[in-house]
């Protein structure tokens, strides 16, 4: 029977019977796709995730991500040979993300996505996104305590930044090895906040801290400014933004310089129209496909079934439960020397993940007593937490890149 | 303490000092930014709102705000509140 | 008059006069802009190919793309050398055809405008979408037998899939210097399945076997399954037909793996929406853009013009006819069988050409009798024709790249 | 006969058995898929319409055609058969 | 106090202070920024390009161009390794600038927003595009006179072809180190037209000539052939033109071939339509962004602060007044044998800058006699300014790239 | 006079030569060409027009304002305002 052992060979069969892990990887994107799609946890990221690492395991299909090393030494292979030798995921995977482009341009989408008007209206709570970073660095200290290494350490500890991109390019320029375990965590926990924060909060937060009524505070103590135009304020902010952060922690700027840029093409209105729907449509719905299928893609058994993995599925959720008490207890730090009260939920979504924290917050609030209504304040520190993740990461590329 | 845990260390105070010193940064700033915007529109109160609607966002040159106003309030009236004018555009 | 001298050195006169055929190329391109826009031949294709074409002919202006050989060594330089020496039309030809990058991607935006729901709703005639792949290993064998390598002949039988992309990624990874012809025989004879499908019925089938009335013969034998929640099965198949595919035919994973993503993100609906639009619009449209001019651009005199080109468009209507012609076989062939009939011509969209294949024999069934509406049926076959013809050219691949 | 055409005829065999594996593993599948699904959301009936409403697909599928014709009636009257509706979005 | 030492390490205080130049590029970017912005001028260009100034400057951010030389080699790096070592601006820069892929892709999505109904209409104005393109060769010659390189010359006189894509195409090919001033002072005198063009025109014309109405004069002397059928004609017209210019100036090919295609993929209609799309809208919108962004940053103190760049600048403006000045004068020369006259504005609008110079045009005709409409005549010597300065650019580069 | 100068001076002439040349040839050749199509068109005249609306360009300029509003009022009476007009295009 030649022809029946040809079939066989071409099949995936044998090397599926070689490789069994593969078999749990492949569940894995079934499960990764019934989250993403039943379960609607970040569909737009998990299931091209999930989708890319279906099709890195079937072997045979060569559309598995190959880490470049001495032996292949891919890093310095031509663009047609890398697609010829490995096809065209590889193609993608070293064009786009090795590069470190598609994170950036993802970022001059979410800015043409971000209307900073809420954070400008309540400017001072925009300073509980620094406290909510603390989980970062938190983590990537008892990861080196538990032997990662201080780049791996870095990658992992960003998961605690809760922003998919701004994880994607630490990763990528950090611990690349460590690019699939880390999108999932991130993109996952991002999925899990409606659960992560309440669970925090009930631990910490009184319900008296949580019926603290902002409009309330704001109308015993009022604001002194006004905005008279919002609109011309809305266009020098991110410039002003850019400048600030650009002078202190240049190695964001491939990051917050994007996300401003396409802050400001949007601001600017009709005139940049053109530009505005190249970021926030044409070039981030493509960026989205492409990253999702390649950090999927980047997942094998061999690179996935290790401890390590499970270390930063931990640490990824420790992460993020020590942010959002840093956010807390930030808050509560402050309330106790002054008159003007903040609801301890403001902290919390220093978090960052926008705009859901914000939305669980304003639920939490809620049920506490049904008229406080806090989620335009609370998405001013959601916002700034967006911020004060890049600027961690562009802290621990500055002192941690090699 | 190993070496790498004394760079962890120092990494997060850098971090969090950096971190909060950038958004303090962006508070104060963006507070000035906001005064100085309102000094100017001050100034400009009579002559902008007519500038500003002549370039209004996104689209639409030229459809009267009026119109658009006499639009929203006629699809608000018919369609008890559930219904948006989601783009209107010169032919 | 050194200045005309000058002038006559920089205009295309002296090369045209140097390699006639160059006239003939532009005749041809000239035809099937004609054929594109006037007589409507698969414009979105023809246009941009004749286009290439034409652009390519124009002697100076370095918009041809040369082939790569063991002295330029074009294949191993990187993209800038490319662009610097060869023009851009060679670096996107060398970027995203002979990568093999820009089928895949259309093929996700083939799947992202593809509705599986006819096929699921007649499953049963999906299996004759097999039988029409028959003209493609018929007319390799001729073509082997006429002396072309293995190679060719895989490229020039696939031709009988009935399916640009497919068509057009074969020939990239087995034969790139028949690119052309094939790109243009595919395209073409798919533009004329108006004229072959009826061609081939009237030899083969009777007015009898016309007039075969699906729908009566779904209330005579009706199907014991009913679809209850079609929204599930189309999200769930996608999925599972991926994994049939790409555990049996590991090499036609790039193919129809982008396919099924494309539909997967579709079917999913508006939590996946950013992703359906760059699928089947921005990617999509970019892609076929690109994909046209470059394939247009291979296409010069010395490349073009030869008997083996003459050999392809016969080779390619063969294969065309004999796919249609084994579809309609083993159609009769089942009712010799079966109680329950079929009409033949739900054999015939075995060929795939989505849709045009299912609405010409509609109209053909229709002229038989005014009643017989059969487009719902032919769509099943239609579509898995597609499907089948990816994974016939996954089996060329396999067994025939070098 | 020569090598190459013993391959041709190989690849023929080979590729003809796998079209008909695989389309048959399709119409199989597929169909225990239905039969699956089927059990499930027979099983949730009185659940899941109220649910799946909550979630629409692309674009508003709860206008009802009989809307929808009447609509395009009415287009087609007042534009002398001009115009045609391209999409109905609901809000 | 280590931790401060290492914060002012990392941020861009230290190199501000060692190279205070970069201040005044920082400058230049918010002036650029508040003319895109604020005064409206050209903002779909001058916005990215100031705000890619803007990152280039910001020391650190590594988000400038770094110029290829014969020590680091840029040219002969993968992309991978121009990503990994010079950061994704870089990356972005030498894949679509240096390559010189975004020119002619922008010229196609001009092509696809170009009507040339207004110029078949009016095809005798067409001729006066072609005097208006002295201005590019007169400041060439000046250039090499006071000490630039024919290349560097050739680059700057392009400027007075009125044309941003065209500009930066021959920039890159002539005279890559000089693409940012270039590049700022042909966006910046587009948006001065409305100064430049009334400033000529009152040096040169008389009020009685500017009072030569168009529409008498084709009443009295009417033009013998009407077109009937203008969507055939607007169909081959393209092809017809590309034809012509292909076959005299080779080395235009790649701009006029695409704005050609551009506009014959818009002129098909329906048919055509995903292309169109493309051209118009997805590959233009983002060209436009990574356009604007890169060529902003070329920009650097040590590039950009020196004398060439003030010549640049003045040389830029004396290009565009000569072209406007070689307009009217041959409409001038034509008036003095022709009984039916022309308006000398629409010699002035074959300076290209569409539709600019025709509003400009048509509204200092109306101020002359508020009878006097003539935008539909301007748009034709408008338009034919496009393709005599897309074929002064072939011109230049058959002469004088090296 | 250098070198550069006289090939400047070169170029000079002949790039105002090939613009020139250029330029007649695309009036000749447009008014050649609307010639040939106008003498074909004129044979099909009766032909055309029909056929020519039936393959319009891009999208419809045409749709008067008022024709609109009557539409919109219409959408909103069937649907009971849960409707909107999102894009009208001719065919
Ligand atoms: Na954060
Ligand atoms: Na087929
Ligand atoms: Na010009």
């Amino acid at each position: 029977m030649d022809i029946l052992e040809k079939i066989y060979e071409m099949t995936a069969f044998g090397e599926l019977a070689d490789s069994p892990g593969t078999l749990l990887m492949i569940a894995l994107a079934f499960l990764l796709l019934y989250l993403g799609i039943k379960k609607r946890y970040e569909p737009l990221l998990l299931v091209p995730i999930a989708f890319g690492l279906l099709l890195a395991n079937f072997p045979g299909g060569a559309m598995n991500v190959v880490p470049s090393n001495a032996e292949n030494n891919i890093e310095h292979l031509g663009m047609l040979e890398i697609a010829k030798q490995y096809g065209i995921m590889n193609l993608l995977y070293y064009a786009l993300i090795k590069t470190g482009l598609l994170p950036p341009l993802i970022f001059m989408g979410v800015g043409a996505m971000t209307d900073f008007g809420p954070m400008l209206r309540n400017l001072r709570l925009a300073f509980f996104g620094a406290a909510a970073q603390i989980g970062i660095f938190s983590v990537l200290i008892a990861a080196v305590w538990m032997g990662f290494t201080l780049q791996e350490a870095g990658a992992l500890g960003i998961i605690g930044g809760a922003d998919g991109p701004t994880a994607i390019y630490t990763s990528i320029v950090l611990a690349p090895h460590l690019l699939g375990p880390i999108a999932i965590a991130a993109y996952s926990y991002m999925a899990l906040v409606p659960v992560i924060i309440p669970f925090v909060v009930r631990l910490t937060v009184s319900q008296k801290e949580l019926k603290i009524n902002m409009k309330e505070q704001d109308k015993l103590y009022p604001n002194r400014v006004k905005i008279r135009d919002i609109r011309t304020v809305k266009i020098i902010f991110p410039i002003l933004l850019g400048t600030i952060i650009a002078l202190l922690v240049p190695s964001s700027v491939p990051l917050v310089g994007m996300l401003l840029f396409g802050n400001l093409v949007k601001e600017i209105g009709s005139d940049t129209n053109r530009l505005f729907k190249a970021a926030s449509d044409t070039i981030m719905n493509a960026a989205t496909v492409f990253l999702g299928l390649t950090v999927g893609a980047t997942m094998t058994a061999t690179t996935f079934l290790n401890s390590e993995t499970l270390l930063i599925v931990a640490g990824g959720f420790i992460a993020f439960a020590i942010s959002i008490l840093g956010g807390i207890m930030a808050v509560k730090l402050y309330n106790l020397f002054s008159k003007k009260k903040i609801n301890p939920l403001i902290g919390a979504t220093g978090l960052s993940a926008v705009p859901m924290a914000s939305r669980v917050a304003n639920e939490l609030a809620l049920k506490a007593d049904p008229r406080n209504h806090i989620l335009q304040y609370a998405m001013s520190s959601n916002i700034s937490g967006v911020i004060g993740s890049a600027v961690a990461a562009g802290v621990l590329i500055a002192f941690l890149a090699q | 303490m190993s070496n790498d845990l004394s760079t962890a260390l120092l990494v997060l105070a850098v971090g969090m000092i950096t971190v909060f010193a950038i958004l303090s940064l962006v508070v104060i700033g963006g507070n000035t930014l906001i005064r100085i915007v309102n000094h100017f529109s001050a100034a400009e109160v009579p002559a902008t709102p007519a500038a500003r609607r002549a370039v209004p966002k996104q689209e639409a040159p030229k459809i009267r705000p009026a119109t658009i106003a006499a639009l929203a309030a006629v699809v608000e009236t018919v369609t008890h509140g559930k219904g948006t004018i989601q783009k209107i555009e010169k032919f």
